[in-house]
């Protein structure tokens, strides 16, 4: 299992695009908002929030097509599921490491983006911890879309077809903990169900990504 | 223990491809599948391998003992000889990935990344991956495809390495691998008739 | 005599073709009589006005969205535990008509919500949740198309509908909790005078009735299709073997 | 016979008007594909009863 974390770190490390397209795609719709909304600081503090979990949700989906489709086309998923590792593992190592690759630089740069949208002072540190809870509930959901996608031609479009609508839940309460922090409320609820989303979904949708990939390789 | 398979039925995409098959493969044994192309060698393998579950029948002495090497050699590109191989040795719960890079003469190729080798070396490393699963049954799919001479007569010796130390290959080819001792299986007779997929069957 | 010999393809048939035309008569009388009814001789609500109309429309058309995918995931669940194909079948001909009736609850709503919001849309919790069930139900009728091997989209996309289930509920709960809305609580509860005078409420009963006989029979014809369409395709397949 | 729909008539009417045109437009593809399916299996079954 740590074998496999290491091999997909250093792979995404050496291929470039894993730690670097989501955070450069990140950063670049942040930097485009202003462009659309106008300069307003006061519109900007306001919409910061939900244009940063926006932007690391998208910059999320960006890169989910990668976490099996590669190890598809090499044939090491074949040899993978022929390997003394259970199936629920290998989908929930993939999806570690695509937080780790995507989701955790993601919540390192917000507190910078959040400076060029004029987030408030008191908003980073809900902001941070918003996506800290809420972005391995993106990797996890988004290895599942890529599980039931892995063995399609054009899969990527699919996938977000499919990923998209089950976003919804983890994106409104991650971004009103972040919005209440910013505003300086209390982000108790949201915050307890963006915890229970993603330990929710790390603890169920393995199942349902095993399956659905044993599906796809027979 | 032996392989043991008996009245199996394999399908591709559902479609039977090969039915009633029956053989036992015995440790320290080797047994070469042969057949005509699409006659259903690679879906026997398959199912052999556990990726795939047969149609009927009864699949004896398989499971964790395989070590299952496809057409592609789930290779990676970016990583080094050595990291793809010590991943496999790690994932496999083994540690010496030594024997296997010498058996097959990887020795000058460690560090290089897997990407930049020829076809001919990636296939060989390929192959080297069985030695460090550790697993008794070698169960490959035209292992030799892309090799020179030479290194057909590497893989053999790897092999017969294997038997003599009581482990047992299993191998779907066209070529003489240049082991006489192997036992060889024609699937051909076994052949499916031609029929409609298992799932398609309720609508007729 | 098990209720699982319906799971035969060609019972299925068989005993669908005998029904069909009952259910689809009476899908018609209930519709046209509910709807003239409705629409024709009620008056018009003292506050609301004769936008009240809209009401035999929307409710029945909601409900069916929503029972619709429930359908769904029971025939997803009975394709997954006992593999009968006309079960994975009919989810696939349920999903069409699911997403219609999701797409006239939303127009409804929305036309509905005009005068009395003042605005042709608003992110009031239900219309959301129905604009992410619509969403659903297009994922998974282009995750059906999209699969060739036919055994492989019905896996796929009966746990796809499991796990779609729980996120379209989990989505209810965080809408509702995201924007405490405009819309009107539950019209449907159990002692209907609460929330709707009878004079409006026993043609709304008779839509329902009509939109529910009008979904099944949709779902009986457009299983049988699918049943028929893959006998064509195995025909074929064993033609081509051969 | 029209009622009186006083000013929402506008909405009223497009309501139905949309709503009726959504289902046609279901039962209407609903059926055609129905038809063509069964046309075409019809057609397949009727070429291989006279092959055999």
């Amino acid at each position: 299992m740590i074998a496999l974390l290491t091999r997909d770190l250093r792979l995404a490390v050496r291929a470039g695009g894993g730690f670097g397209l989501g955070l450069a795609f990140f950063l670049i719709v942040t930097v485009l908002v202003p462009f659309g909304v106008g300069p307003e600081t006061a519109l900007l503090t306001k919409i910061a929030p939900g244009i940063l979990w926006i932007g690391a949700l998208l910059a999320c989906l960006l890169s989910l097509d990668r976490i099996l489709a590669l190890d598809w086309e090499d044939g090491s998923l074949d040899l993978l599921a022929t390997a003394p590792l259970p199936m629920e593992g290998i989908v929930t190592i993939k999806a570690l490491a695509h937080w780790i690759t995507t989701g955790l630089p993601l919540v390192l740069a917000a507190p910078a983006l959040g400076v060029l949208l004029s987030l408030p002072t008191e908003g980073y540190l809900w902001l941070v911890v918003s996506l800290a809870v809420g972005t391995p509930a993106l990797s996890v959901i988004g290895t599942f879309g890529a599980a039931l996608t892995v063995g399609l031609k054009r899969g990527g479009l699919l996938m977000s077809l499919l990923v998209l609508p089950m976003y919804v839940p983890t994106l409104i309460f991650g971004a009103e903990v972040a919005r209440r922090g910013a505003e300086g409320l209390t982000v108790q609820t949201p915050l307890l169900m963006l915890a229970g989303i993603s330990f929710g979904a790390l603890a169920l949708l393995p199942f349902a990504s095993a399956g659905v990939l044993r599906v796809n390789l027979r | 223990m032996e392989l043991t398979v008996s009245d199996l039925t394999v399908a591709r995409g559902g479609v039977p491809v090969l039915s009633g098959v029956n053989f036992s493969l015995q440790d320290g044994r080797a047994l070469v599948l042969r057949g005509p192309n699409g006659a259903g060698k690679t879906t026997l393998l398959r199912t052999i391998a556990g990726l795939q579950p047969p149609l009927t029948g009864d699949i004896q002495g398989a499971g964790e003992r395989i070590a299952y090497a496809a057409h592609a050699d789930g290779l990676k590109a970016m990583l080094t000889v050595t990291e793809n191989l010590s991943f496999w040795a790690q994932v496999f719960g083994t540690n010496d990935i030594s024997s296997a890079i010498t058996a097959f003469d990887l020795d000058k190729l460690t560090d290089r990344l897997a990407g930049t080798l020829s076809a001919g070396q990636k296939r060989r490393l390929g192959l080297a991956r069985l030695m460090v699963t550790g697993r008794p049954v070698w169960v490959l799919d035209e292992p030799t495809v892309s090799l020179d001479a030479a290194s057909v007569a590497l893989f053999a010796d790897a092999v017969r390495g294997h038997l003599k130390a009581g482990g047992a290959a299993l191998m779907a080819t066209h070529i003489d691998l240049g082991i006489p001792e192997a036992d060889v299986f024609d699937v051909t007779p076994y052949r499916a008739k031609p029929g409609v997929a298992a799932q398609d069957e309720a609508f007729l | 005599m098990s209720i699982w010999e319906y799971a035969n393809p060609v019972k299925f048939i068989r005993t669908t073709d005998k029904i069909l035309p009952w259910v689809s008569i009476a899908a018609v009388v209930c519709l046209v009589g509910g709807l003239v009814w409705g629409f024709f001789f009620t008056p018009a609500d003292y506050r609301q006005g004769s936008t009240v109309k809209i009401f035999y429309l929307h409710v029945p058309s909601a409900l069916m969205a929503i029972n619709a995918w429930m359908m769904m995931l029971v025939a997803s669940l009975i394709w997954i535990v006992r593999r009968h194909h006309v079960s994975a079948l009919a989810a696939r001909a349920a999903a069409p008509v699911g997403a219609v009736m999701t797409l006239i609850a939303l127009a409804t709503g929305a036309l509905w919500g005009q005068p009395m919001w003042g605005t042709w849309w608003a992110w009031d919790p239900r219309l959301t949740s129905f604009l992410i069930l619509f969403l659903f139900y297009l994922g998974y009728m282009a995750l059906w198309s999209a699969i060739e091997n036919d055994d492989t989209a019905a896996d796929l996309t009966s746990i796809l509908c499991l796990v779609g289930s729980v996120f379209a509920l989990l989505s209810r709960y965080a809408v509702n909790f995201w924007n405490q809305g405009l819309h009107q609580g539950a019209s449907m509860s159990l002692d209907a005078e609460e929330n709707v005078a009878d004079v409006f409420w026993y043609p709304a009963l008779v839509c329902i009735a009509g939109f529910v006989l009008l979904f099944i029979a949709l779902v009986f014809l457009r299983t049988q299709t699918e049943i028929r369409a893959r006998r064509a395709r195995a025909l074929l397949a064993r033609e081509r073997a051969a | 016979m029209m009622p009186e729909l006083g000013k929402y008539a506008g909405v009223v009417l497009s309501s139905y008007a949309v709503s009726i045109g959504l289902i046609a437009v279901l039962v209407g593809a609903s059926i055609l594909r129905a038809r063509k399916v069964r046309a075409e299996l019809e057609r397949i079954e009727e070429r291989i009863k006279r092959g055999d």
